[in-house]
């Protein structure tokens, strides 16, 4: 009837662009920038004296003078979060598993794990120094306790969160509890993990200056509070910024992975635009 | 060669090239010792290391050494030298604010943290200085804001030790401000404040360290006196975060609690037993402690050489 | 051999009150025998597979496979779920090897089996694929592939064919016959067709609702192997009438009660 | 055939007993019960000196001569924590919202999310009390900042972990993105919402003493750091037990709410024993 | 009246790659006319309800209801899922009440039609129980409810019989017949059974797999009203007979493609 009636072949809808990909990766940073000039107007328009609150473009200044020091404080916070967050998440998986075992385990485990989790760190810190040394492990154990129990909490919220269907079918094949574990309960809870360590990495950059204020002679921790100390405000803005830009490139690498390794638990694209 | 840690009571700002130029200038090593410094949290903190071994010395305020060593059994130390023999406790106002003494507190704004020793000292000069104490209108805040509310009118008056006055007076010059210090030596408050301190353990069995490690820093207060620009570049060497200028002007004001007329007629590291008790009277007052006690059992005199 | 002796499965409602599933069930399913179950909705088909599994106690009576009393679920048991139940993050394949994964059985050597499954069920091509990517019949299908995977003595199937359509239900059937022939199982199997029901079953077992109770059980006498040829057969039709007739007399006699 | 063929009725199985359920309520505080014991014994056993940690027993004698003024200060926390809560548990539901509105939003919001939480509140205390005054406001701020942001990350993983077929048939009935939202969204994110809550409700309490450290003159924040620079170590780890037993409280009383209200969401028992 | 012109519908899969669900589809449905869907299983059946429903865009083609063109959902469409996806937190009343509360329109009024149609289903007593505490097949008899409880003039409905037994299916075909009848209503249905097909349809729509196509509409002269009683008829035995030559000619072509 119609002329192309034998039309070619149907082709594929469109993904997304190579330009709509680039600027959604870009757009944190975008978002950062736009905040950074907002302040730096709203400083000069305001007159906010530099003592309280400097803008950007002085930080800036005076932080770009003592790169090479700032630098090594910056590692040595890195190191930090890194080895906290890293402990944090090796002993929250087992944790969580022992806390979902039994709802009496549960009830009997979890009041000790608030109890570390809502008592300030600042006053554990001269046990922890007595007890590890003064040396890193204080403040790597402050940043590990200061993150350890969101991620706890969101494990155990996913390992009980499985259907009680799948459930039974591993009973049905007999799973062991640990195989149970490993092929249903975790995939399962990806969603429940990553939540948890979106909160618990930015909660190990918070940890990590709480362990420096307390315990160290180098750290952005320490040098916030020296700084602040020496009346140097814009220094020690200047590392709350790199502190905050560390939190985003650590919270921006956990996106990247859940959607690099685990992309049937990332439900952004699917059901949005 | 003996390693040894000195655990400082807080942030080391310029006053305290008083310990960082002994590194460099090789005080320590004259003396067999290889030094670390540590900064602190605080005197209660410092109390605690050197109590518990984690560091063999400290600098800490004696009035928390009396306090720490009544209130529990276990904080064995004593302060073996004194640093400032004089308290370096001051007022910070701003200029034109027509606050002069205490007297002119009445009505206004001070502020103040938990546990703040200018907060508790105060009531003590009352009777000399003829204020009433209760019409201080304290103000709990932030340490780090302080500074700030009291250049923009928020508060009339902040607790800061003299030391900072440099510092702080030259952001407040950049608005057109100037801030004055009302110290409370000058009003009457007599007592020690920064000593060294060992602990009983480190006392006990090894005074010779304990001799070596105050005659280093004795050598190196008086360099830092004799040498304040030098000493202000070391210690900026040692902390980029503070500018020589800074420094020195911290320095300067730091030195004139550990050289003044009560160290000349003492020497230099010698507590008096009639400034001790001084101090006691004031610490026992405040904090309700047993005035019976004798202060000389706070302190060790026979290690540190008079000079 | 699975002996159900007296069983009845109360289940605690959400309002704590008790809603009887199965009333003073008794069967005996002889070793290598073909059962179907069928039932109106709702009468305790799937409860009553899921006894026999293992995945739920019974309120009281006993089940015993091969001898043995049934107090949890057992290896030898493969079970077609009535809901595909595919984890939606493993591949096609890999919900297929997952007993054999849960197990902690070696799955590359079995990797083969797979494949020839899923060709059976005519999804070769699709191991790779996602169970989001497929339609409901082939993830049933998938469902069906995963139960035989470990070559199971006893298979429990409910509605394994319920989303397919009438022809790959046929291939599907006879594919079944000829596993059971060849490999001797015990199977039982739920069911809404008659005429499947007949097609398959050494018998028949009828049941009736609330509380789900055995009407009747049917000796199946047509001759094997069986074909599809075979529905004309007169004693095809009368065990598809007897059925029929059972259903819908229950179906009256509810009716019929006040 | 046999004698019995017309038995009774069958029982309901029985569920879990007034015992039972007495002893998993009490369980949180055996617990607890048995850390302060374990203590004791360990502080007397191994001496561990009085200034670093001082024995559950002096605490309590120590404490308890004090208790007007021990309550008045826990009253004031406990206010704090409250209000903190409350404004965080307000503020985060719309914000998750807006983050899930789009992934364009969310790239765009989450850093700057990230920013307010991982920047240590104390840096942030100066501008809050210039700002806000030196009232409660500065520690209500903190104790909302430094517990909205798990309450944001968990809700906002639940709304998007709802399975598509929810979602169509949503959006088969034309249902606008707020009745969708509450009617099948939040619903299914229960179980992410109170991991949310159960994170939130300590770091709450965490928010709360960082606030009363920096800015206040009452709450037990306060009063540990007064009690620690006077020395009276053992007053000082009161307040800190006491934070201890209010976190537990807060946290149970999460998790009494979600099991009252939401039991389709605690899965604990269903699959459990 | 529902119009489908020419509509491809290519789906991405994870690996990037195409799935043509359907290819050059066109297929005109007559406003109250009941037309029902068969064709093999993964042939794109439910993809197209799910089109005609404006669920999921078309990639190449266009789809009109009422004359208007399809771009997304409309509220006078009902459609009974292949799955039942019921909300597990909501009692069956609530569920079913689901679509009025999701339009915003009020829920008082309609309660007494919800348990109208829940009695209708069977279902009479179990409004207050939640999903997870009924059968498979009362799950999907309470989909089937849901669609109905807006009283929409589209039903699009994805095998909602599937999970029924035979005497519930025939009940619940006979339900429908009559509400199609009363209420005059447009009805698109997808099933797996040929005879329940021609037992309630003006037309059935053949569909062959891979890519999906339409391979034939066939009307259905069968006099109305219709009950079980026609399966006898030579135009009812007829269409089944033609439906039936179609699907298995399709496998055969299919299996002897290379
Ligand atoms: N989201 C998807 N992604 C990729 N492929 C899909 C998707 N949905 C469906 N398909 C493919 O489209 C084809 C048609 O699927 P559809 O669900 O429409 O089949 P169906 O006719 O409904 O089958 P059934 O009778 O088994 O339900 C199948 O081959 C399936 O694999
Ligand atoms: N977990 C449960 N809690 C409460 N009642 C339940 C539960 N599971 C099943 N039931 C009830 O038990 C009865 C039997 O359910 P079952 O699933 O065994 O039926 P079925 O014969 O498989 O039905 P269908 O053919 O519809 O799948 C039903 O009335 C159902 O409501
Ligand atoms: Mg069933
Ligand atoms: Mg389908």
């Amino acid at each position: 009837m119609r002329p192309d009636d034998d039309r070619g072949e149907p082709e594929l809808p469109p993904g997304p662009s190579a330009a709509k990909r680039a600027l959604r990766a870009a757009m944190p940073w975008l978002a950062v920038l736009g905040l950074f000039v907002l302040w730096e107007v709203a400083v000069r328009a305001f007159r906010i004296p530099d003592y309280l609150l400097p803008a950007p473009l002085e930080i800036w200044s005076q932080t770009y003078a003592l790169k090479a020091m700032v630098g090594m404080h910056t590692l040595a916070t890195l190191e930090t979060i890194l080895y906290g967050f890293v402990m944090a998440a090796a002993i929250s998986l087992p944790l969580a598993v022992l806390v979902t075992a039994s709802p009496a385990i549960a009830s009997a485990v979890y009041p000790l794990l608030v109890i570390v989790h809502s008592i300030p760190k600042v006053a554990l810190a001269p046990v922890l120094v007595v007890a590890l040394g003064a040396n890193e492990l204080p403040r790597i154990a402050i940043t590990f306790l200061v993150c350890f129990f969101p991620l706890v909490i969101s494990i155990a919220a996913g390992l009980l969160a499985v259907p009680a269907e799948y459930i039974e079918m591993c009973r049905a094949c007999r799973a062991s509890r640990l195989r149970e574990l490993w092929r249903v309960r975790l995939p399962y809870a990806v969603p429940f993990i990553f939540s948890g360590l979106k909160v618990a990495i930015t909660l190990a950059v918070v940890g990590a200056v709480v362990g420096e204020f307390v315990a160290s002679e180098k750290g952005l921790g320490y040098l916030i509070q020296s700084s602040t100390a020496f009346f140097k405000t814009p220094l020690a803005f200047g590392a709350i910024v790199i502190l905050a830009i560390i939190g985003i490139a650590l919270f921006q690498a956990v996106v990247a992975i859940e959607r690099a390794f685990f992309p049937w638990a990332v439900s952004d694209d699917r059901f949005r635009e | 060669q003996d390693r040894v840690t000195l655990q400082l009571d807080w942030i080391p700002t310029g006053e305290y090239a008083i310990y960082y130029n002994a590194i460099d200038n090789g005080f320590f090593r004259e003396q067999r010792l290889e030094v670390t410094i540590n900064r602190g949290q605080g005197s209660g903190d410092t109390i605690r290391r050197v109590a518990a071994g984690t560091a063999e010395f400290g600098v800490a305020d004696i009035a928390t050494v009396m306090t720490a060593r009544q209130r529990s059994n276990d904080s064995r130390v004593k302060a073996v030298m004194p640093v400032y023999t004089k308290p370096p406790h001051s007022l910070f106002v701003m200029k034109g604010s027509g606050i002069t003494n205490f007297k002119g507190l009445e009505g206004k704004r001070v502020g103040t943290t938990p546990g703040n020793s200018h907060q508790i000292y105060l009531p003590l000069l009352a009777a000399a200085n003829n204020f009433d104490p209760n019409k201080i209108n304290w103000v709990t805040t932030d340490p780090g804001a302080m500074g700030a509310m009291l250049i923009n009118g928020q508060l009339d008056a902040a607790p800061f030790f003299q030391t900072h006055q440099y510092f702080q007076n030259k952001q407040a010059q950049r608005f057109n401000r100037e801030i004055e210090a009302i110290p409370y030596a000058n009003f009457g408050l007599d007592a020690y404040a920064s000593t060294i301190i060992a602990s009983d353990t480190m006392i006990e069995r090894n005074p010779d360290l304990i001799k070596r490690f105050l005659a280093a820093l004795q050598k190196s207060f008086v360099w830092a006196r004799d040498n304040q620009q030098a000493a202000a570049v070391i210690h900026n060497k040692h902390h980029p975060q503070i500018d020589v200028d800074d420094a020195l002007g911290s320095l300067r004001t730091g030195l004139t609690f550990v050289f003044n007329d009560v160290t000349t007629r003492d020497r230099l590291g010698q507590f008096s037993a009639e400034r001790l008790r001084l101090t006691y009277d004031l610490v026992a007052r405040t904090q309700q402690l047993d005035l019976n006690i004798d202060p000389g059992s706070f302190v060790v005199t026979n290690l540190a050489s008079g000079s | 051999m699975i002996q159900i002796d007296r069983v009845d499965q109360v289940f605690r409602a959400r309002d704590g009150a008790g809603v009887v599933a199965l009333r003073d069930v008794s069967l005996r399913v002889e070793a290598n025998s073909f059962v179907c179950v069928v039932g109106p909705s709702g009468c305790g088909k799937s409860t009553l597979l899921r006894l026999i599994a293992g995945l739920i106690p019974c309120t009281r009576g006993s089940i015993s496979v091969s001898g043995q009393r049934v107090d949890g679920p057992r290896e030898e048991v493969g079970f077609v779920f009535q809901k595909p139940t595919l984890l939606p993050w493993a591949s096609v394949l890999d919900n297929v090897l997952m007993p054999l994964k849960l197990m902690g059985r070696p799955t590359e050597g079995p990797r083969g089996r797979a494949m020839e499954l899923l060709a059976m069920a005519g999804l070769a091509g699709f191991e790779q694929k996602l169970p989001g990517e497929l339609s409901g019949g082939m993830q049933q299908r998938v469902a069906i592939c995963r139960a035989l995977i470990h070559d199971p003595p006893i298979l429990l199937m409910d509605e394994p064919f319920g989303a397919l359509d009438a022809l790959t239900r046929e291939e599907m059937s006879l594919e079944l016959l000829r596993i059971w022939t060849e490999r001797r199982k015990t199977i039982v199997f739920v069911t809404h067709s008659i005429s499947e029901a007949v097609l398959l079953a050494d018998q028949v077992v009828v049941m009736s609702a609330r509380p789900g109770r055995i009407d009747r059980v049917i000796d199946v006498k047509v001759p094997r192997p069986r074909n599809f040829d075979q529905q004309g057969d007169p004693e095809f039709q009368r065990v598809s009438h007897t059925v029929r007739e059972l259903i819908y007399a229950n179906r009256k006699a509810a009716a019929d009660a006040p």
